[in-house]
C-alpha cells in the first residue's frame, strides 16, 4: 500500500532534488569550512550562500543569521540567550508554545526569571491587548510563535512586534512552522529573533537557524570555537545547511500557487467532516491558519486508535504533537484553548503539503474517516454513556 | 511498537460491545487520563459465562481489553481475579514500557465487574479489593 | 592535480559507504522518530541500532548514549551541565583542551565557578600528581581530553579516571580525537562522561554524541521535546546519526591493522623531516601519541605561507588547529608546552588517516616539504638575523 | 580566499632577498603577531633606485610586501611616504578583513626603512614618522 504522509508538521520528506545532490554535496563539500585552502573556502562560500538566500527571504542581512542544529535549539538559544545576558528581567510568552520555549521558560524561572504564560482565546489566538497588559518595567523579552504546530493559529506578529518595538522589548518569534509558507519580513514586523527549521520545508532534521538583529546581545549558548563569528561553535553541519538552503529555494518556486492549492485541499477536507462526521469541531482559527493544517476533534474517541486505524488505510497523521506522543498527557495547546480533556484526546492533526499530497489522497482521507470515527465509537463507553444520556 | 498479537486484538477484538442483561459491570480509568474501560460479565455459579468490554483508549487499552475478556471468559469468578497484568502482556506478547499501565487498567477492570457482582450478590471474594479511580506508576528512574 | 588531504584532524571525508547510502537513508528514513506509525519507528530503531552499537564500543550501556549537534555542545553540555546541576564549585581541566572545553570553563568562571588550568609538560602531558594537587573539598568535575588534536599527545586518561573515582569526583574526556582510534573503556578507565564527533571518523559535520555514565544528573542544555529521554530535546538528526552508525562501523573493522599502518607513516615521516631539515622539531610526546598526528615546528617560517606552499603541491594540512586559523594567535596548545610565538608560527600539522592516504602521499610529502621551509626560509627576515647571529 | 593578485604576488614575489649595500632598511612587527616585514632601500637623489624586502608572515603578508616594493620603486621618497595601506590592498585585488593588518605592515615597513634613511642623511619628509613597533586594529564590531 502507498503511503499517504499527511503529517508534515511533524517532518517532511527530503526533497527529492536535496536526495540527488546528497551523494555529491558529502563528496565534493567534505572540508572543514574552517580550513583556509581552497576546497575549505569553496564549503565556506556555499554555507554562505545559504546564509544569503536565507537572509533575503526574511528580509534580514546574512550577517544576522546563525546556523544551529534545529529549532528547538534556535529557541532555546534566543530566550536563554537575551535573559543570561541582561541578568534577570520577566519574559511574556503564550501558553501554546512549543515545548522547546516553554521547557526554555519554565528553567529560567528556576533560575529567578518571571515569566508570564498569555492565555489564548478558543481559536488559540494571542490578544495584543493581552500583551501590552502584562508589559512591565523589567520585561525583557517577549516571544510568540508565528504559527501553531497543532492547531495552525497564525499570531498577530506585525501588531505584537510594533508594541515590542513601542516598549523598547525584545521580541522572538519561533516561526518553524510559518518559515518557507508564509511571508515573514523582520523589518516590517520588528521581528528582532527568529527560529526556523530545515526539516519543516524538506529539508534535513537537525539544521535550523537563528535570526538575530544587528546590535542584539545574545549569551552564546554552544560556546568553542571561531564559527558563526564566534556566536555559536561547532564545526559546521555542512550537508545540512546546503540541503536547507536546496530545500528552501524550491519551496520558494511558486510559493502563492502552493499555498493556493493546499488551501484549498484544506478548506475541503474541513468543509466535508465537519458535515459527514457528528460531534466533531475544528480546532484553532478557520482563517488565521497555515495553509496545510487541519485540525478536528472527534467526541467520544481517542487519538491514538483513530490514527493506527487511519494508517491501516495508508494514511498518516497525528493526534496532538509527534514531540508529545507516547506521553499520556493530552496536547498543551488542545487544552489551553479550552477543550476538555475527553474531547482533546480525541483530535487529529492532519497537515498538508503541495508536493507531498494530492486530491486523490485528501478524497481517500474523506472516504474512510468516517467510518473509522463510527467503528471507535462504537467501541467506547463514553459514546454509550452519551447515547443513553440522549434517551 | 506493538507486537502482532496487540495489533491483532486491537484490528479484532474480542468480545467487544455491552452485554445485554449484564449481571455485572466495571469501568476504570478516566477520560483526563486518556483511557476508559468498561467490562460487563455474566455470572452462573460462579463461573464468568460471558463478558464484554467497551473500550475509551490507545491501541494498547483496546489490546489488553479483548485479551483480558479472552483470559476470564470460562473461567471461575476466583480464578479470574488472579489473572494479572503481567499475564494481559505475556498474552500479548508485551507492551512498551508507556504502555504498562494499560495492562494495570485491563487487571482493574475486571476487579471492578466482578465487586459490581460481589456487591450486589453480597459475595467476597479473595483478592478483590474497591475499584481505584485511577492508575498511577512510578515514573521509570531514566526518564 | 589531485589532491592530497592530509588534515583528517580538522575533518575527514565522508565514507563512501555513507555516501551510497545517503539516498537511501534520505528517501526511507525521514519520518519523524517520534511519530508512532510504523515508518517513524523504524526510523527510531535504526537510531537505537547505532546507540548500541556506540555503546559497544566504548563498554557502555545504550541508555547512557545522548545524541548531539557534535563534539562542541557534548563538551559544552557537559561542563555546563554538571555545573549548573551543581550550583557551585571547582573544576579541573587543562591548558590544552580545545576551546569547547575552555570557553565554557571560561564562561562559567564567570557565573561563579573557580577553575583549575592544568599546566602540561613539553609534550603536552598532563601529571597526575598536578591532578592530585589541584583536587580541593569542592571540585566538582575534572575534564581531561583523551588525545590532543594539535599535537596528538594522549593522555594518562586511566589514571586520572581512578583518581577522580578515589575522590568521589566526576570525570569527563573530550574523546573527539581519539574515538574510532584508541580503545576506549568507560568503565575500566572509570570515565563518568565522554564526548565524541562524526565527522572525524569519516561521518557528517553536525552529529556528535555524549556518554552519560548511568546515574549521573545533567542540566539540560537543549530543551524542548522528549527526545533522547528529554534530555536533548530537538527533532533527531537522523542522517547524521544513521552516517555516524555507518562510518563507525566501518572505522572498527581491523581497526588494529589500520592503526599500525598509519602509525608506520607517521614515524617515517617524522624520522625523515626530522632528519632532512634543520632546525625543527617535534611537538608532542613521541610515543604517547594519535596513530596519524605528525606535528613538526620549523624555525623562522610562519605556517599559513608554508600551508599556501603545500597546497600548491596539492597537500592539505594544517597549521594550529583549523578553529583557530583566521586568527593570529598562535595556537594555546603549542604555547603550553613553551614554545615561544615565532616557533609556534611555525608549525605544522599533518594529520593522517588510513582510507585517505596512501605511501606515495607520504613520499610526496617528503619529497616537497624541505624545499618549501627552505624556500620560506630564504624569504625570511628572522633566518637573516639567526644566520648573522652564526657568523 | 586571496585574490589571484595575492596569489601571484605570494607565488612569485617581486624584489625578495638582501639588497647589498643598502641605504636603509628598516623592520617592522613582530614574531609574536605571527608577521615581520624589512625593507631594504637604495636611494639616490631622493628617488627609491632599488628595494627589497624580507618577510616573515603569512600568504597576505608576503604579497603585500612584494607589492609595496614594487609601488615605490622608481618613485621619490615622498611619493612612495603617500603611499597608504589602501593602495597597497587596491594593487593586490582586496585582501579578505583578517589580512587588513597586512596592509597597515606594509605600509608601516615603508615609512620605517625610509625613516632609517632619513636618521642617516640627517632629512625629513612629510609624513614620516617613528617606526610603530606593531599594528593594532579595533577590532570588527560583529566578530
Ligand atoms: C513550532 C515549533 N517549534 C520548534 C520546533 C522544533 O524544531 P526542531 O524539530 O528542528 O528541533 C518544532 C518542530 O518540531 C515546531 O513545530
Ligand atoms: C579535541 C576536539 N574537541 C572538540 C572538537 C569539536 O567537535 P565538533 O567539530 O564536532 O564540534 C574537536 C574538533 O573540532 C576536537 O578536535
Amino acid at each position: 500500500m502507498k503511503e499517504i504522509y499527511m503529517d508534515n508538521a511533524a517532518t517532511t520528506r527530503v526533497s527529492e532534488r536535496v536526495i540527488k545532490k546528497a551523494p555529491e554535496i558529502l563528496r565534493d563539500t567534505y572540508h572543514n569550512p574552517s580550513s583556509i585552502y581552497r576546497g575549505a573556502q569553496m564549503a565556506k562560500a556555499e554555507i554562505e550562500k545559504v546564509r544569503e538566500d536565507l537572509a533575503k527571504s526574511l528580509n534580514a542581512n546574512p550577517k544576522e543569521i546563525y546556523f544551529t542544529s534545529g529549532g528547538t535549539e534556535s529557541d532555546n538559544w534566543a530566550i536563554r540567550g537575551v535573559a543570561e545576558k541582561k541578568g534577570q528581567g520577566h519574559i511574556i510568552t503564550s501558553s501554546i508554545e512549543h515545548h522547546a520555549v516553554l521547557h526554555t521558560c519554565e528553567y529560567l524561572e528556576k533560575q529567578g526569571f518571571s515569566v508570564s504564560y498569555l492565555p489564548v482565546d478558543d481559536k488559540g489566538l494571542v490578544s495584543i491587548e493581552d500583551v501590552a497588559k502584562e508589559i512591565r518595567d523589567d520585561t525583557i523579552l517577549i516571544s510568540i510563535m508565528y504559527a501553531n504546530n497543532e492547531i495552525g493559529t497564525v499570531q498577530p506578529i506585525a501588531e505584537i512586534g510594533r508594541l515590542a518595538r513601542d516598549k523598547d522589548i525584545l521580541f522572538h518569534t519561533d516561526a518553524v512552522q510559518a518559515f518557507g509558507k508564509l511571508d515573514i519580513d523582520v523589518n516590517l514586523e520588528n521581528i528582532d529573533l527568529l527560529s526556523l527549521s530545515a526539516h519543516k520545508l524538506h529539508g534535513l532534521k537537525g539544521t535550523g537557524a537563528l535570526y538575530v538583529r544587528k546590535g542584539i546581545r545574545l549569551e552564546n549558548l554552544i560556546q568553542g570555537g571561531a564559527q558563526e563569528k564566534k556566536k555559536r561553535a561547532g564545526t559546521e553541519n555542512v550537508m545540512g545547511i546546503l540541503a536547507l538552503g536546496e530545500a528552501m529555494r524550491e519551496s520558494y518556486e511558486e510559493r502563492d500557487e502552493k499555498n493556493r492549492v493546499v488551501r484549498g485541499w484544506r478548506e475541503h477536507l474541513i468543509d466535508t467532516l465537519l458535515a459527514e462526521i457528528p460531534y466533531s469541531r475544528l480546532n484553532g482559527d478557520r482563517e488565521k491558519r497555515l495553509p496545510g493544517n487541519v485540525n478536528i476533534s472527534f467526541r467520544f474517541i481517542e487519538g491514538e486508535s483513530l490514527l493506527m486505524l487511519l494508517e491501516k488505510e495508508g494514511i498518516l497523521a497525528s493526534s496532538g504533537s509527534a514531540c508529545t506522543s507516547g506521553s499520556l498527557d493530552p496536547s498543551h495547546v488542545l487544552l489551553a484553548i479550552g477543550l476538555p480533556h475527553e474531547i482533546a484526546h480525541g483530535s487529529l492533526r492532519i497537515s498538508l503539503d503541495y508536493t507531498e499530497n494530492d486530491e486523490g489522497q485528501i478524497e481517500h482521507l474523506i472516504s474512510v474517516l468516517p467510518g473509522i470515527v463510527e467503528r471507535l465509537r462504537n467501541l467506547s463507553p463514553l459514546y454509550e454513556d452519551y447515547l443513553k444520556g440522549e434517551n | 511498537m506493538y507486537s502482532d498479537k496487540v495489533m491483532d486484538h486491537f484490528d479484532h477484538p474480542r468480545n467487544a460491545g455491552i452485554l445485554e442483561d449484564a449481571d455485572a459491570v466495571g469501568t476504570v480509568g478516566n477520560a483526563k487520563c486518556g483511557d476508559i474501560m468498561r467490562i460487563y460479565l455474566n455470572i452462573e455459579d460462579d463461573i464468568i459465562e460471558d463478558v464484554s468490554f467497551k473500550t475509551f483508549g490507545c491501541g494498547a487499552a483496546v489490546a489488553t481489553s479483548s485479551m483480558a475478556t479472552e483470559l476470564i471468559k470460562g473461567k471461575s469468578v476466583e480464578e479470574a481475579l488472579t489473572i494479572t497484568n503481567s499475564a494481559v502482556m505475556e498474552a500479548l506478547d508485551g507492551l512498551p514500557p508507556n504502555k504498562v499501565h494499560c495492562s494495570l487498567l485491563a487487571e482493574e477492570a475486571i476487579n471492578a465487574a466482578i465487586y459490581d457482582y460481589a456487591e450486589k450478590h453480597d459475595k467476597t471474594y479473595p483478592g478483590l479489593h474497591e475499584p481505584v479511580e485511577d492508575i498511577h506508576e512510578e515514573d521509570d528512574d531514566d526518564e
